[in-house]
């Protein structure tokens, strides 16, 4: 079994090292596509054996080799894979190999092909070590290696211009890779603080360790580790308020968007949670716990809102993503620990199903987003249609699909828990979602054919990419029958949650409010887009210059808030801090510097070129030496 | 010969023992011209000398006469200072030298029971101090021929350098190997080493002709009397000296032939030891003889050499040879041991 | 008594004809008063019981250094008088004044100390059956020193080579003259030239 | 009358200092190279008579160092004067002066 769990940690980077040594000066070459995607490939085989075997035996814990050791801090490069990273393992393989697949067929045109797939190795193997290690020293490695490579792969084209667009204006990939790489490091530095107050208060970072030592704590500095942990989740999942690097991550390449902003990356502050749910099940944090759920669900609304009103393909994607991770925190922080774990796998699946088929959509249109430019194109992209319209019901979690399954346990966790305003805004969003979500279906390829007068020729993605999405469609559809399975797997490590007799009984009730509010968001979304000719959906002006439209698209203006009150500031203190800079420490070394140049010229003048001057001052350094030496002789 | 048995050294000794080496050697030094005049003539089938007194004995007299008789010339330009002291050098060192040696076997005076040492100065560094001393003695032909402002001077110094530094070399190489096998730096155990009657130059044969040959170059002798060469350079360091100054020059040659042939005796030849029914003051006096009368012999036997080949022979075949000699020498030592 | 007198001889020589070499105008004076007192020396050197250094002082510095001197004057034209500058004299003779006397001050002073104990004592061989000054030189160079003393000769051979090799070029060879090859240079063009 | 360490030290300095005005007013590089060897000297008598008052025969072993060094030195030292003579036609250092800065 040890064997499987190296294979499946570094299957990925072998990959990455492959790509990136041997081929990352070379022009596109297929076998790198080919080998990578067989390695991801074989990492989620062994990740299915290793599911297979944790499911029967039990966690399987590994030691592969001292890794730190100083004084008392003594870390080792350990990997646990129990039940719940097995089943992030399977995710992240999974997906990443039909993205893999995916970008040979994407990136077909790309120069730097090869790099693409160092990188997105990279991030992989990352991801890997986040998710199967067993001490906080290595998740925080992971965690910044995942950042690392989000930055490499959102600025993969760094080349490119800034790009004027209606809703977020001047925003090119390296600026978009920046913004998140930076909105990371701040919330890493909550994570790492959270981190230093476990180790200097247990002394171990091991899992065990520290979830055995933490009831003994204080409340107090409990409450301190959870906050700072979760800023770290924040960062990494992107809740309000470091949430705007998500959606201007959609710069990156698709595939990337597909992998890193709706599948993998971004459920790392989930997972952290998940991970760490001893800490956050305690009575002593249930108030962070409850803000965590409070947060979730706000966010959940908040990105719902925004995805009303966007026009970037991909900016609905990412935003529907963000709303997605509002309901997973919801449910973890109200103590549904595994109900948060599937819906992030379930999540996993539809979302990076819609991701590919919004790159499908992308690709067909040369890189057009804005889908008001869209529309009919189901002719021509049958595979796509089918697949994002499978996306969207399981997002819109209508029945049979995975979505229903794992949005409804949510749902039905808020109204059990009582927490009745929680409970209203899931259920008005989970509306909202089947709107937009819809919305952005119907738009793309229901209605007038818009792009025929804008001169676009669309053609559906190569057949072995449709055909490797179908897993993931699959699994989009089939993944919430196998709940009562991974409940009982999962609840061996998590804590279950079990839903009182009350709501359990409501429980049909609820869930046909679900889902007569999404058919509602669905049919409104048809009545409005789906139409053509006379029916055809027109601007409506007058509503866009409204202000909640206003507010809506421009993001609730946090981007401008930014902006204005943080980026500006900062900018202008930093111009000053600059010139003090210039004018004390610079001053300062400049003249030392001075000093010995002043020095230098002053005893300048001792350098005559002749010989015998140099042997006189010699002389009279012998001379100085040997009165010191006598006069400490005759002291001494 | 145990240093218990002997009397004791006094200052009066050591004193009569100086002036005797003086005397004696300068006396052969003088006596020396004559006899080498007169065996280089035999040598070339001619009489030599034999006007002045009988078979021209007083030739000695004679010479003696005319050099201290004659101007003593001290150049215009010369360094006067270091042309009057530089023949003072060459004597003095050749005579310090001979401190060192044992040249006569020692004896007590009759009457007033005097004991004269072998060796003025029994230092346990002897055969090392004696090198020294002759190659201090270098600087006689160097000063004079640096002082004297004459080309042929300066040619012959230079000659001078160039000759004894490479030749000390190579004595001092081909007597590391009889060192070796001693154990010493002393001549009074070198003597004794071959107290049985195996001479040193039955083990050391190379060694013993290696240091002939250098002995040649050290003392300026025929073939290698390069410094003073008449048909090359006049007379080389000498050029511009007469009378008395001249003749310390030639004291000193000729006392260093001496101390070459006794240091040859001593370490190679036996020493003073006895041999058979003759004493060992025969013996020791006898090889000195010998070896005095084989410079002579080499002089009429064989043409001098020119510089150049003077230096192949000292740089490609003397000096490998010695080191090869005394490898080969520690290698024997430490096997036999 | 005989030590008193040896080393007053010996010392009052010694100053002098260093004096000498220092102050004397003409190369062969300060030569041939360097050499002698090196000579000298060597006669301190026995004087302390140190007669193998002695003899190496005498075979190595009289015979080997000095001469080496000697040989390299001849390349200099010995019997001029030597042209020098002496800008401060006073000062000079002040500094040498003043160190001397800095030395004669410390010196005189009772500073040595008593706590030093011998790391190789004289005597050493007498433990091997010999007795002598060379052979307690040989018994601790050969052990203790081994390793300088073989660096000291490998030193000896590099700068015997880098001496033949400096000393042995060409005289109408340049090493480090640029002018001099640019100065043929044009005369070549100008050969060629006409 | 008895001649201790004391002595031969301050010969020793006395010697060194005569070497040190040697160095410093000397202006022949020859003359320099003599004024070396005095100092040289000098701290070899020093060292012989320290060995000898202490019994060590460690100062003797640093004289022939010092000798040692000494030869090495004037076996280069003499090649680069032959060469600067070559170059210059002078010893004297006043000529040398290429080393301004």
């Amino acid at each position: 079994m040890e064997n499987l769990v190296y294979i499946a940690l570094f299957a990925p980077f072998v990959g990455s090292l492959f790509a990136g040594l041997f081929f990352a000066r070379s022009p596109k070459t297929h076998l790198v596509g080919i080998v990578n995607s067989s390695l991801i490939g074989i990492a989620f085989i062994a990740s299915v054996t290793l599911a297979l075997h944790v499911a029967e035996h039990g966690a399987v814990h590994v030691t592969m080799m001292s890794w730190i050791s100083a004084g008392d801090l003594s870390i080792p490069f350990g990997f646990l894979v129990d039940e719940v990273s097995v089943t992030m393992m399977l995710v992240v393989t999974l997906v990443s190999t039909i993205v893999h697949i995916y970008s040979t067929g994407y990136m077909n045109h790309d120069k730097a092909y090869n790099r693409f797939f160092a990188y997105l190795s990279a991030f992989v193997f990352s991801m890997m070590i986040l998710v199967m290690s067993d001490n906080f020293a290595g998740l925080f490695i992971g965690w910044e290696g995942v950042g690392v490579c989000s930055w490499l792969l959102i600025g993969f084209w760094y080349h490119k211009e800034d790009k004027t667009f209606e809703e977020n204006p001047s925003i090119s990939p390296s600026w978009a890779a920046n913004e998140a790489f930076i909105m990371n490091r701040v919330a890493d530095l909550g994570m790492l603080v959270g981190i230093f107050l476990i180790y200097w208060n247990v002394g171990s970072l091991q899992y065990d360790v520290v979830f055995k030592a933490l009831p003994h704590l204080a409340d107090g500095l409990l409450v301190s580790i959870a906050i700072a942990l979760f800023i770290g989740a924040m960062g990494k999942s992107a809740q309000f308020p470091l949430h705007t690097w998500l959606t201007d991550a959609m710069e990156g390449p698709t595939p990337v968007s597909a992998l890193i902003h709706a599948a993998t990356m971004v459920t790392a502050g989930v997972f952290l949670v998940i991970r760490a749910n001893p800490l956050f099940s305690l009575d002593a944090v249930h108030g962070v716990s409850m803000f965590i759920a409070s947060l979730g669900a706000f966010v959940a609304f908040y990105a719902a809102s925004m995805a009303l009103s966007a026009r970037d393909i991909k900016r609905i994607v990412a935003l529907s993503t963000l709303s997605q991770l509002g309901y997973m925190f919801a449910a973890a922080g109200l103590g549904a620990y595994w109900i948060a774990l599937f819906h992030l796998a379930a999540h996993a699946f539809f979302k990076a199903l819609l991701f590919l088929g919004a790159g499908n959509v992308m690709h067909a249109m040369d890189d057009e987003l804005d889908i008001f430019k869209m529309g009919g194109m189901k002719k021509v992209m049958m595979g796509s249609y089918v697949y994002m319209g499978i996306a969207s019901f399981a997002l819109a979690g209508l029945p049979i699909m995975a979505g229903f399954y794992s949005k409804d346990a949510i749902i039905e966790t808020a109204f059990n828990d009582g927490s009745f305003i929680i409970w209203a805004i899931l259920v008005i969003t989970a509306g909202m979602t089947a709107f937009y979500s819809f919305r952005q279906v119907f738009f793309t390829f229901h209605g007038e054919e818009r792009y025929k007068a804008l001169g676009f020729h669309p053609h559906d993605m190569y057949k072995y990419v449709l055909v490797a999405m179908a897993p993931l469609a699959a699994l989009a559809i089939s993944f919430g029958w196998f709940m009562d399975s991974f409940h009982e797997f999962i609840t061996k490590n998590l804590p279950d949650y079990e839903m009182s007799h009350h709501t359990h009984d409501l429980a049909p009730f609820l869930g046909t409010l679900v889902i007569i509010l999404a058919l509602t968001g669905i049919f409104i979304a048809w009545k409005k887009y789906a139409g053509k000719g006379a029916d055809a959906w027109k601007r409506d002006e007058e509503f866009e210059q409204s202000f909640v439209y206003k507010l809506v698209a421009n993001q609730y203006y946090v981007p401008k808030f930014y902006d204005e009150f943080i980026v500006q500031p900062y900018t202008i203190a930093s111009k000053k801090f600059w010139e003090i800079d210039k004018a004390v420490v610079d001053g300062f070394v400049d003249l030392i510097g001075k000093m010995f140049y002043k020095s230098g010229d002053v005893s300048r003048g001792m350098q005559t070129g002749s010989l015998s001057a140099y042997l006189n001052w010699m002389g009279v350094g012998a001379l100085l030496l040997i009165v010191t030496a006598a006069i400490t002789a005759l002291i001494g | 010969m145990d240093a218990t048995h002997l009397p004791e050294v006094t200052a009066a000794g050591v004193i009569i023992k100086a002036v005797l080496i003086l005397a004696v050697i300068a006396a052969i030094a003088g006596f020396g011209t004559y006899i080498e005049r007169k065996i280089l003539a035999f040598m070339q089938r001619r009489y030599g000398p034999q006007h002045v007194g009988p078979y021209g004995l007083l030739q000695l007299a004679a010479d003696g006469i005319k050099l201290f008789t004659k101007e003593d010339i001290i150049p215009q330009h010369a360094n006067k200072i270091i042309f009057a002291v530089a023949p003072v050098i060459t004597a003095a060192t050749a005579f310090i030298a001979l401190a060192a040696v044992p040249v006569f076997p020692d004896f007590t005076i009759p009457f007033i029971d005097v004991y004269v040492p072998s060796i003025a100065s029994d230092i346990n560094v002897g055969i090392l101090f004696v090198l020294g001393m002759m190659a201090a003695g270098l600087y006689g032909p160097l000063l004079a021929g640096m002082a004297q402002a004459n080309k042929w001077g300066i040619i012959g110094s230079a000659r001078t350098a160039i000759q004894f530094l490479s030749y000390e070399v190579v004595t001092g190489l081909s007597i590391l190997a009889p060192i070796m096998m001693v154990g010493s730096l002393s001549f009074v155990d070198f003597n004794d080493y071959q107290a049985d009657g195996t001479w040193l130059v039955v083990y050391q044969p190379v060694a013993f002709i290696l240091f002939l040959i250098a002995g040649f170059a050290e003392t300026n002798r025929t073939p290698f009397d390069l410094l003073e060469h008449e048909a090359e350079i006049i007379s080389g360091y000498v050029t511009e000296y007469s009378g008395m100054r001249w003749g310390l020059f030639f004291i000193g040659e000729y006392a260093n032939m001496i101390t070459i042939g006794v240091i040859a005796s001593v370490v190679f030849l036996g020493g003073y030891n006895d041999f058979w029914i003759f004493p060992g003051w025969l013996m020791i006096i006898g090889k000195i003889a010998f070896s005095f009368f084989f410079m002579l012999w080499v002089r009429a036997a064989w043409p001098h050499v020119r510089p150049d080949q003077l230096m192949w022979l000292c740089w490609k075949v003397l000096m490998p040879l010695a080191v090869i000699n005394v490898v080969i020498t520690g290698i024997v030592i430490m096997l036999v041991q | 008594m005989y030590e008193f007198v040896a080393f007053y001889i010996f010392a009052i020589a010694t100053t002098i004809l260093f004096l000498i070499t220092v102050m004397s105008k003409n190369v062969l004076y300060s030569m041939t008063s360097l050499a002698a007192g090196m000579v000298l020396i060597s006669g301190l050197f026995f004087l302390l019981g140190a007669d193998f250094l002695g003899v190496v002082q005498l075979i190595v510095y009289v015979g080997a250094i000095m001469a080496l001197y000697a040989f390299a004057m001849m390349f200099f034209d010995a019997t001029k008088d030597v042209k020098e500058k002496h800008g401060n004299s006073t000062l000079v003779f002040l500094l040498g004044g003043l160190m001397a006397l800095v030395f004669v001050i410390m010196f005189s002073a009772p500073i040595i100390g008593e706590n030093i104990q011998a790391l190789y004592p004289v005597g050493l061989a007498e433990n091997l059956g010999v007795s002598g000054n060379a052979q307690d030189v040989g018994l601790v160079l050969f052990t203790k020193y081994l390793v300088p003393f073989e660096v000291a000769a490998l030193m000896l051979l590099v700068a015997m080579i880098a001496g033949i090799i400096l000393a042995g070029k060409k005289m109408d060879y340049s090493l480090t003259e640029c002018e001099a090859s640019d100065e043929e240079l044009q005369k070549e063009i100008k050969k060629e030239e006409a | 009358m008895e001649i201790g360490i004391s002595h031969y030290l301050i010969l020793s300095g006395i010697l060194f200092s005569i070497g040190f005005v040697g160095v410093l007013r000397r202006k022949n590089l020859l003359m320099l190279f003599f004024a070396t060897e005095i100092m040289l000297n000098a701290v070899n008598i020093a060292f012989a008579a320290i060995g000898n008052y202490y019994g060590d025969l460690s100062g003797q072993m640093f004289a022939f160092f010092i000798i040692a060094v000494a030869a090495s030195e004037v076996a280069v030292g003499l090649g680069l004067l032959i060469i600067l003579y070559k170059k210059y036609g002078s010893l004297d250092l006043d000529v040398i002066s290429t080393m301004k800065g």
